[in-house]
């Protein structure tokens, strides 16, 4: 297993490199420049030396080079310095925005916590709600309940979140008042009220997103649950005697959730990476939203710094789900 | 009753079709049968006969739709087990009928260590506490005869081989002391060595423990090995049945006829060509008018094609008990077939 | 072999396995409803605009009317009602329909034409396994707006030229939702192809002698098909949404073209005051991509024959 | 046909020292650290127009023989030559003119036949592949084979599904005659058949063998449907061959140990005959990944001698035209 | 009373990215400075300039200006303290220029500076501004939200190269300012508190200040409008429709002031067409086959109704225009000819112009060539209506129109290497909008000068975009150079204004955009400006009691 992992680990490393390569080119190709929100009032001769101040003018090649010695030696020394106190750093530059001339890291680092909170949240009631249902409508294939379930999540499916969430802001939040429009980040949870705040900000976006896994993750759960009911092991646990619960609940569950769980592995680097057109409907200005904003004034070190990320963690959830997937069933071994 | 003691498991007219939306599939038709303590009955016909399904419909196994276990009776000491309410028919399974699959590689959840999956039933229907069952898991492993029983308690299926794995089954199947063991093709998958030792085993676990058992199998020989009695299926119907010696050696009806020539031996002359039962097997979309085996069979006549043939006895005794079967046609001396 | 016990069975054969499939799908219920609602569709889109004549991008030219007309709720010169602009409606949806329509089947087509092609290829052959899946990592890995940018920019004025530039449009519009949305159902297909690869028949047609290309063509593609159409019905969703978006960042087609994407796009923007105009085109992605789901579903069933059987 | 019996007694197929090894790799780098030894050094000839019947339990390698022959496999080492070609040395275009003369008929019939492909479409893919025939030409052949193995015509345009298991084995046959072979892999033909209709198929394959003068690799483990079909028998474990011999002298008399322990398990169908002595072989088969030191079949064998954990019995000689690899039968030299 | 009035929130959907406006002239950016950051002397709502940090606007009369008019010297309040207590001194106001003059700051604003020789401290309250050459407008350094005052002590370390990594000054920079940045967070929301140390003991009211980003301008104005989440939203740009319908919310009130933003439709001089090689598409060394002919350009204008632009586009937000520079007053041209659409007049002149419809197909032609034309402009909802408009008022005088719509980020991003720019301008019209800065309109005007035109030698970043090259132009912008008096300059840029629309017409001014945000009912003391920052008196903002 260790070796599997560490074999696995090895590979990513020249994986990764192209991908962050390839993204850089990409970025760095795309027609825009970081000068498109300066005002049409600032003349060429200032934007070329804003241009210039940035780096932005250097070869791409070289650009890529000084990224990757940021993002691999520099932000690491940066990180250590900050939790122990330390001074690898020596002051070297940083990753920095060319929008905002702050350090990406610090950026990510203040959105990433509203980006987990919601979609993590989404994700995780997502699952909640999925996996009953799933299972029931496994279990009782072609009833109502299960054509129910069925038209929901293809429709939860083809349903664009920009359509649910407007119709969900204009019911709940503009005519009814029951919910604010705009997310506050910087509300801390400090009491009682704070957390109904909390929660009441959380609600909208949570629904639609929670709605949109929910469809997605229930279909695979019904699919794997269907498949192990015509196993051979149910027929056993029933001539064992044992009640319909257990066996649904303990002896197909188990099996069927293995795929589904790598399916919820795999789909987890979202919960990461944001969720755009939600984070934008609901202002929430987590990641997600920071990635669009900057690919919209090609803001190069963000796009590809939180591009690269999230290819980690694509990559990096890849193998954990198949680690899981060794994990959760025994047959699997890995050497 | 007329002979011996009041049987253990007594099945009559049992009746089961499957409503799909091809149509109704007739897979068990009238089967009746009953099993003595201590007794071993085993069943044989060709794939699609019915002998699972008939099995299955007793204790409720099948899935519903598309089954429907429509009429007889099955009678496990003093209750009908297709009327009881399906909560006693769950504490009768696993607890008073054992159940062993064909197939070891699949019939264990794959997920479960195997200790779990035997004390499994001994908590559910003995009551037992963890610790208790876990002794009786490691007794009974070692019954079946797995080495280092405690050790094994926590492998996982795939561990063992598909031998051990049915054995485990068998483990399973014999935790509670049932009264009645069904072994639904247990060997199939099986090796002929290794097979020659789960037959060696349930010998001597019968025994030992002196259970009824219900061992349906393809196999002629493995019946011929071990069962006290043979019952023979075909189109869902039974089509004859007896005890081994008396079926072996004077087979009544055609198809057990045929059957019992269509296998090469092992030893003794070699024939120069293998007998075979040409034809399709019936297709069940209605209950029979006729004779089921007709269209195959070589000694069919009008009176096959009129009317499906009641089972009748052959030696006098009362059906199920002695050696009986439904045909119209009357077989002619027996050491036709008789083995040399 | 006497031609006249030949014919009638060669007779037979062409019809007979096409009305199986057909009895089979008729079979199912909310594949015949989902095909008749999407033929319903079909016409609406392609016979719609020959009945209702009114131009898509009319504007009444004279400012007074023009303004009289716009934003009017259902009536019977305008059943949908009017836009900001005083356009018909019903017409946009119509002409819209036709654009997102075919774009999404070609898109699609596209998707599971480049995923499959990865998929049996990495399946099927070992040594290139391993490339070809890290490529699939590195699309998925890929910001999806730059690469569509830069496709664009690289492409469209090229495309243009040789195509005319509606034509142009459409084929790159075509060739970026399809190449930016094929990496699942690539992974799908290589481990369905991984299962198939050690199936007995694959083994005899190699004890044949059929080469790999026949082998992966007649074997395995036509056994590969039940997933790829889950996927394909999926992406004829995705297709619709992506090209909606692509139309709203101005990478689609020129803005007076109406899609249904963009009309929905257009309609959540006017949803406070006319919540009616984001319900046609919603509805009509929704209900497209719910009868091709189900459409799926039934030639899934239909098309394989053990299923047809019963 | 006559062609057949002229060469009836020269060797069609001749195996030497095959070896088939899967390759395990482990640790970080993928090196190659073991292999499981599926077939390790299998060495028999089998004549034209004779059928040799393979045997063992499951797992000893019966299949990866059948298959390593026909280079479905790429075997580890060895030659096989059949019809005067050395199959492992053939260049993949040279491989492709050969595989008409070399064919194989599968375990499961359900597995082996494309569910999407009719039944014409299945015996007819052999000839596209090799043949230029017309669709005419293509028809009538396939007709004709189908007659052969009897099946009917006008199953043609149906799909496998549609058949019972001995027919569909009936379409494997067929497909596997299409093009005149010469020698026949049957891999457990009749392994996942029910009993009354394995006589069927084996009495097909006699009858074709019979008309055709075909050569058959009869792999099972039916002991009596060897007994039946087979001339000589080769009684594998563990990826090596225990004993080969004539049919009768092995039933009569089994001199491996394994190849007597494997006789004494096959139940008979004869009540009577209970009184038989079992032989029940303890423990499981070791995995062939790791084999035992010495005799492979030292940890079940009943007569097992110290020398049998140390030393490998080869195959050798026994008495005329049997051979067996046994310490008890060969005993070995002093000198080693 | 400082303090009084508890928080105040501000929603700016397009979120601030940085808090100094030398690394970002975003207006966002901006006008989010001008909360802490102040410059020595700003914009009132009518463009008048008023004094901040200086006692009074210098002048020629009151001797502050120098007669040759080649320096100008600001006198600071006495007692302005920095946030942090230290005093402000006329070293700040000189660094501020050494900041944004050095050659790798990248500074944002240093249009501001041009020509700004030295910058002299005789004393610590006296600033005085030494130009290289007269200046008849030398009021541009140091002048409202965009060039405010830095603290050269917290900045004195962030000049040059540094300037980008100095986060901690950008994004919490010290100032005179009614408030203090307490937490900023880029591109989301800054949390201020009142300024301990202002000036005026009484203000701010509020204690406490949020700008939030995010969203779009609709959810903005619903923010203030329905659901009064927030007391102000800055750039509630909806159509109106809506504005009506969130007005009748009765939450809050929009408000809006006009300034000089004009969006209009510039007419290409050069030829665009895809044949030509790349380096000469859209050059001078190709006229535009078309457009050469100003009567057609002329028939263009004269088809597009200007008003039902506005009613469908901005409603109170904008106004119909036919001038470049509408405001104000003393520099705007009075021509109103365009406001009435002229269908006929429209096709007599392309008639005239020889362009017919020979072949019957509503489509003029001339020579075999059909008058048919690419429109483009950035993707944006008001944008596309006027395009659909606009075409179909073309295509009734018998013109056929191609639309093209393109990401903002690519039109106006001014890659060299895209097609796609506005300035490359590879169509035959496009459509922007475009304005200047503080209320002088002479580099705004010089914008139209031959040798500003966009072209392969100066990387496309010329601001001549339609191309128009007129020596007579040219002469009057040299004019203008050294002109002084309000009057006089005023002339001249009318005349300017009339040259590219009214007499030549490559200029098609549609609509002259108001500023347009939304206010909450319970806020008290705002006034909208359009020459500033819409926040320039936010120290006056109070809650309504
Ligand atoms: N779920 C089902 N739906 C419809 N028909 C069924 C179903 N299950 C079984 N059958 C039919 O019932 C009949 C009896 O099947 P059964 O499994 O009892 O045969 P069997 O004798 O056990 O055969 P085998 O030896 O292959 O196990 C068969 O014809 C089968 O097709
Ligand atoms: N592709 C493969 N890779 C690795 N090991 C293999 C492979 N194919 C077969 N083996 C191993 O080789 C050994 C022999 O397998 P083979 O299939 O030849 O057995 P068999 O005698 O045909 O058994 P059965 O009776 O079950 O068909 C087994 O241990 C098997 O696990
Ligand atoms: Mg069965
Ligand atoms: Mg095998």
């Amino acid at each position: 297993m260790l070796t599997f992992i560490l074999r696995r680990l090895m590979l990513a490393i020249p994986t990764l490199l192209l991908i962050s390569l390839v993204i850089f080119l990409l970025v760095d190709f795309a027609p825009g420049s970081p000068m498109s929100e300066i005002p049409l009032t600032v003349p060429p001769e200032v934007r070329q030396k804003m241009m210039a101040a940035m780096g932005a003018d250097k070869p791409v090649m070289v650009r890529y080079v000084l990224w990757l010695r940021q993002f691999f030696i520099v932000e690491p020394q940066y990180a250590i310095d900050a939790l122990f106190g330390t001074d690898f750093a020596q002051g070297a530059q940083r990753i920095i925005s060319w929008q905002s001339k702050v350090p990406v890291f610090q950026i990510i680092g203040e959105r990433l916590p509203q980006t987990l909170t919601v979609v993590g949240t989404a994700y995780l009631i997502g699952i909640l709600i999925a996996l009953p249902i799933g299972i029931y409508s496994a279990y009782r294939q072609y009833s109502w309940f299960d054509i129910g379930g069925t038209f929901f999540s293809t429709v939860g499916f083809s349903v664009p979140t920009f359509f649910t969430g407007n119709i969900l802001i204009l019911i709940f939040a503009v005519k009814l008042g029951w919910f604010p429009t705009i997310y506050d980040t910087n509300l801390r949870i400090t009491d009682w009220e704070s957390l109904v705040k909390m929660l009441k900000q959380m609600a909208l976006p949570v629904t639609v997103l929670a709605l949109f896994n929910a469809a997605e993750i229930s279909r695979y759960t019904r699919a794997s649950v269907l498949e192990n009911l015509g196993q051979d092991y149910v027929r056993t646990a029933r001539a064992k005697g044992m009640p319909e619960r257990v066996v649904l609940l303990k002896h197909v569950l188990r099996n069927s959730l293995i795929p589904v769980v790598t399916v919820i592995a795999l789909g987890l680097p979202t919960v990461f990476g944001g969720a755009i057109v939600t984070e934008q409907i609901f202002k929430i200005n987590g990641i997600g939203a920071a990635l669009i904003g900057a690919i919209h004034v090609s803001d190069l070190p963000t796009v590809q710094t939180i591009t690269f990320i999230f290819a980690v963690l694509i990559v990096a959830f890849n193998l954990i789900a198949d680690i899981l997937y060794g994990i959760l069933d025994p047959r699997i071994r890995y050497d | 009753m007329p002979d011996g003691a009041r049987p253990v498991l007594d099945v009559r007219g049992l009746k089961t079709v499957f409503r799909t939306r091809g149509g109704d599939v007739h897979a068990v038709n009238d089967v009746s049968f009953s099993l003595q303590k201590g007794e071993l009955l085993g069943v044989v016909g060709e794939s699609g006969s019915g002998k699972s399904v008939t099995m299955m419909s007793l204790i409720g196994l099948l899935p519903s739709p598309p089954a429907d276990v429509c009429g007889g009776t099955v009678m496990l000491g003093d209750t009908d087990l297709l009327t009881a309410p399906p909560e006693e028919l769950r504490q009768i399974r696993g607890a008073r009928i054992g159940f062993v699959f064909q197939d070891p590689m699949t019939s264990l959840n794959p997920v479960f260590n195997v200790g779990s999956q035997i004390m499994e039933p001994l908590r559910e229907h003995m009551g037992m506490t963890k610790a208790q069952a876990e002794v009786r898991a490691v007794e009974l492993l070692e019954l079946v005869g797995i080495p280092d029983a405690r050790r094994r308690l926590k492998s996982y299926p795939h561990q063992f081989s598909g031998g051990m794995r049915q054995r485990v089954m068998i483990a399973i199947a014999l935790a509670c002391d049932p009264d009645v063991l069904i072994a639904d093709e247990p060997t199939t998958a099986l090796d002929v060595t290794i097979q020659a030792q789960i037959l060696e085993l349930v010998k001597e676990l019968r025994q030992k423990l002196g259970m009824a058992i219900i061992w349906i199998t393809h196999d002629l020989g493995v019946i011929a090995g071990i069962a006290d009695r043979v019952m023979v299926m075909y189109g869902g119907q039974v089509v004859e049945q007896g005890p081994v010696r008396a079926v072996f050696s004077a087979p009544q009806h055609p198809y057990t006829r045929a059957l019992l020539r269509t296998i090469p031996k092992l030893h003794g002359p070699r024939d120069a060509r293998l007998e075979a039962i040409s034809g399709q097997p019936p297709i069940l979309s209605a209950p029979p008018t006729s004779c089921p085996f007709r269209p195959r069979c070589p000694h069919a006549f009008d009176r096959c094609a009129a009317e499906n043939p009641a089972r009748r006895a052959i030696d006098g005794r009362a059906i199920g008990q002695g050696h009986d079967v439904a045909c119209h046609w009357t077989a002619p001396a027996m050491q036709e077939v008789a083995h040399a | 072999m006497t031609d006249t016990s030949a014919a009638p069975i060669k007779l037979e054969k062409p019809r007979s396995q096409w009305r199986d499939v057909w009895v089979q799908f008729r079979q199912h219920k909310g594949a015949m409803v989902a095909l008749v609602l999407l033929c319903v569709m079909a016409a609406f889109v392609l016979i719609g605009p020959l009945i209702w004549r009114i131009d898509p991008n009319f504007i009444d030219p004279d400012p007074v009317k023009m303004i009289r007309l716009r934003n009017k709720g259902p009536s019977w010169d305008h059943p949908m009602g009017t836009d900001q602009i005083g356009r018909d409606i019903l017409a946009r949806m119509m002409f819209g329909g036709r654009i997102s329509l075919a774009v999404a089947t070609v898109a699609m087509l596209v998707a599971i034409f480049i995923g499959t092609t990865v998929g049996v290829l990495a399946g099927y052959f070992r040594r290139i396994d391993g490339l070809l899946m890290r490529l699939t990592d590195m699309f998925l890995a890929l910001p999806l707006l730059p690469l569509l940018l830069v496709m664009m920019f690289l492409f469209r004025d090229a495309a243009a030229k040789v195509l005319g530039p509606s034509m142009g449009t459409f084929l790159l519009i075509v060739l970026a939702i399809g190449v930016t949305s094929w990496m699942h159902s690539a992974r799908i297909v290589r481990g369905e192809v991984l299962a198939l690869k050690e199936r007995e028949y694959v083994l005899a047609a190699r004890s044949i002698g059929t080469p790999a290309r026949r082998i992966i063509l007649r074997h395995i593609l036509p056994n590969v098909l039940s997933p790829v159409l889950v996927a394909a019905t999926l992406g004829i969703a995705a297709a619709i949404i992506t090209e909606s978006v692509l139309s709203f960042l101005g990478l689609g087609f020129p803005p007076d073209f109406p899609t249904w994407g963009r009309l929905l796009y257009d309609g959540v923007d006017a949803i406070r005051t006319y919540p009616e105009r984001v319900v046609w085109p919603g509805i009509a992605i929704s209900l497209t991509v719910l009868c091709v789901n189900y459409i799926g579903d039934g030639l899934r069933d239909a098309l394989d024959p053990r299923i047809r059987g019963r | 046909m006559l062609d057949a019996q002229g060469t009836a007694a020269a060797p069609l197929v001749q195996v030497s020292n095959l070896k088939m090894y899967f390759p395990i790799y482990t640790g970080l780098l993928r090196r190659h650290t073991g292999d499981v030894k599926a077939v390790d050094d299998v060495s028999f000839t089998i004549r034209a127009g004779e059928t040799l019947g393979l045997v063992g339990e499951s797992g000893c390698g019966k299949s990866t023989v059948g298959r390593a022959i026909l280079r479905l496999y790429e075997p580890t080492a060895g030659r096989v030559v059949i019809d005067g070609d050395d199959i492992p040395a053939l260049a993949p275009e040279a491989l492709r003119k050969k595989r008409p003369v070399m064919q194989m008929v599968f375990q499961d019939p359900q597995a082996s036949l494309n569910p999407r492909m009719t039944v014409a479409d299945i015996i007819g893919e052999p000839l596209d592949e090799h043949t230029n025939l017309t669709g005419q030409e293509k028809l009538a052949r396939i007709y004709e084979l189908m007659d052969q193995v009897g099946l009917n015509r006008a199953f043609a345009n149906r799909y496998p599904f549609a058949f019972s298991g001995g027919q569909r084995q009936r379409i494997g046959i067929a497909r596997a005659l299409a093009l005149n072979p010469r020698f026949i892999v049957c891999d457990e033909p009749i392994a996942a058949l029910d009993v009354s209709i394995q006589a069927q198929v084996v009495n097909l394959l006699e009858d074709l063998q019979d008309r055709l003068g075909l050569t058959y690799l009869f792999i099972s483990h039916d002991l009596s449907m060897v007994r039946h079909i087979a001339d000589r028998v080769a009684v594998m474990y563990l990826g090596q061959i225990a004993e080969i011999s004539p049919r009768d002298d092995l039933y009569a008399n089994p001199l491996h140990p394994y190849a007597e322990a494997l006789l004494s398990a096959v139940p008979e169908p004869d009540p009577n005959g209970a009184a038989r002595q079992r032989i029940i072989l303890k423990g499981d088969v070791p995995s062939p990944a790791n084999p035992p030191k010495g005799c492979n079949f030292c940890t079940r064998c009943p007569k097992v001698m110290p020398v049998c954990r140390e030393i490998e019995p080869k195959l050798a000689e026994a008495a005329p035209g049997r051979m067996v690899a046994c310490h008890l039968i060969n005993p070995i030299p002093s000198t080693g | 009373e400082r303090g009084a009035d508890g928080e105040l929130k501000i929603l700016y959907y397009q979120a601030v990215s940085t808090l100094n406006p030398y690394l970002s002239s975003g207006t966002k950016d901006v006008e989010a400075g001008s909360l802490v950051l102040d410059p020595l002397a700003s914009f009132d709502q009518d463009g008048n300039m008023v004094p901040r940090l200086a006692v009074e606007i210098p002048t020629v009369e009151n001797g502050g200006v120098a007669a040759d008019l080649t320096s100008i010297t600001w006198k600071l309040k006495e007692g302005i303290t920095w946030s942090d207590g230290t005093p402000l001194t006329s070293e700040d106001v000189k660094f501020t220029w050494e900041y944004c003059t050095h050659p790798e700051g990248g500074c944002a604003q240093g249009a501001k500076y041009e020509g700004v020789k030295t910058v002299e401290t005789p004393d610590p309250l006296t600033v005085k501004v030494v130009f290289e050459a007269p200046k008849p407008y030398p009021y541009q350094p140091f002048t409202g939200a965009t060039a405010p005052i830095l603290q050269k002590a917290q900045f004195g370390a962030c000049v040059g190269a540094a300037a980008s990594s100095c986060t901690e000054q950008n994004s919490k920079p010290i100032g005179t300012g009614p408030f203090v940045v307490t937490d900023f967070k880029v591109n989301d929301v800054i949390t201020l508190e009142a300024n301990p140390n202002y000036r005026d003991a009484a203000k701010p009211a509020f204690a406490k200040v949020t700008v939030k980003g995010g969203g779009d301008a609709l959810a903005a104005a619903s923010a203030v409008m329905e659901t009064g989440e927030f007391d102000y939203a800055w750039n509630t740009q909806i159509n109106p429709e809506q504005q009506a319908q969130m007005e009748a919310g009765g939450k809050g009130k929009f408000v809006n002031a006009f300034g000089t933003l004009v969006e209009r439709i510039e007419i290409n001089m050069t030829d665009p067409s895809s044949d030509l090689p790349e380096g000469e598409r859209s050059t001078p060394k190709h006229p535009h086959p078309i457009f050469s002919d100003a009567r057609v350009r002329q028939a263009l204008s004269k088809a597009i109704d200007r008003n039902v632009l506005v009613e469908v586009g901005y409603g109170a937000a904008g106004r119909p225009t036919c001038n470049l520079v509408p405001a104000p007053a003393y520099q705007a041209s009075d021509n109103t000819d365009c406001l009435t659409q002229d269908i006929e007049g429209a096709k007599k002149l392309l008639e005239e112009a020889g362009w017919v419809d020979s072949d019957g197909d509503g489509i003029r032609d001339k020579d075999g060539k059909k008058l048919s034309i690419l429109y483009q402009t950035s993707v944006n909802a008001v944008r596309q209506d006027f395009q659909a408009l606009v075409k179909g008022w073309w295509n009734e005088i018998g013109v056929e129109v191609e639309l093209k719509s393109i990401d903002p980020g690519v039109y106006f991003g001014g890659d060299a290497a895209s097609p796609d720019t506005f300035q490359k301008f590879y169509a035959d019209v496009e459509m922007y909008a475009n304005n200047f800065d503080g209320t002088d309109a002479e580099p705004y005007m010089s914008q139209y000068l031959c040798d500003k035109i966009p072209g392969p030698d100066n990387q496309w970043q010329g601001e001549n975009v339609n191309r128009f090259c007129d020596p007579a132009y040219d002469a009057l912008v040299k004019e203008l150079s050294s002109t002084v008096g309000i009057e006089a300059r005023g002339a001249l840029v009318k005349k300017m204004n009339d040259m590219l629309t009214k007499d030549s017409h490559v200029i098609i001014p549609l609509v002259d955009r108001g500023r347009f945000s939304a206010q909450s009912n319970s806020i008290d003391g705002f006034i909208m400006n359009s020459w500033d920052s819409e926040l320039w008196n936010v120290a006056d903002w109070s809650r309504v009691k």
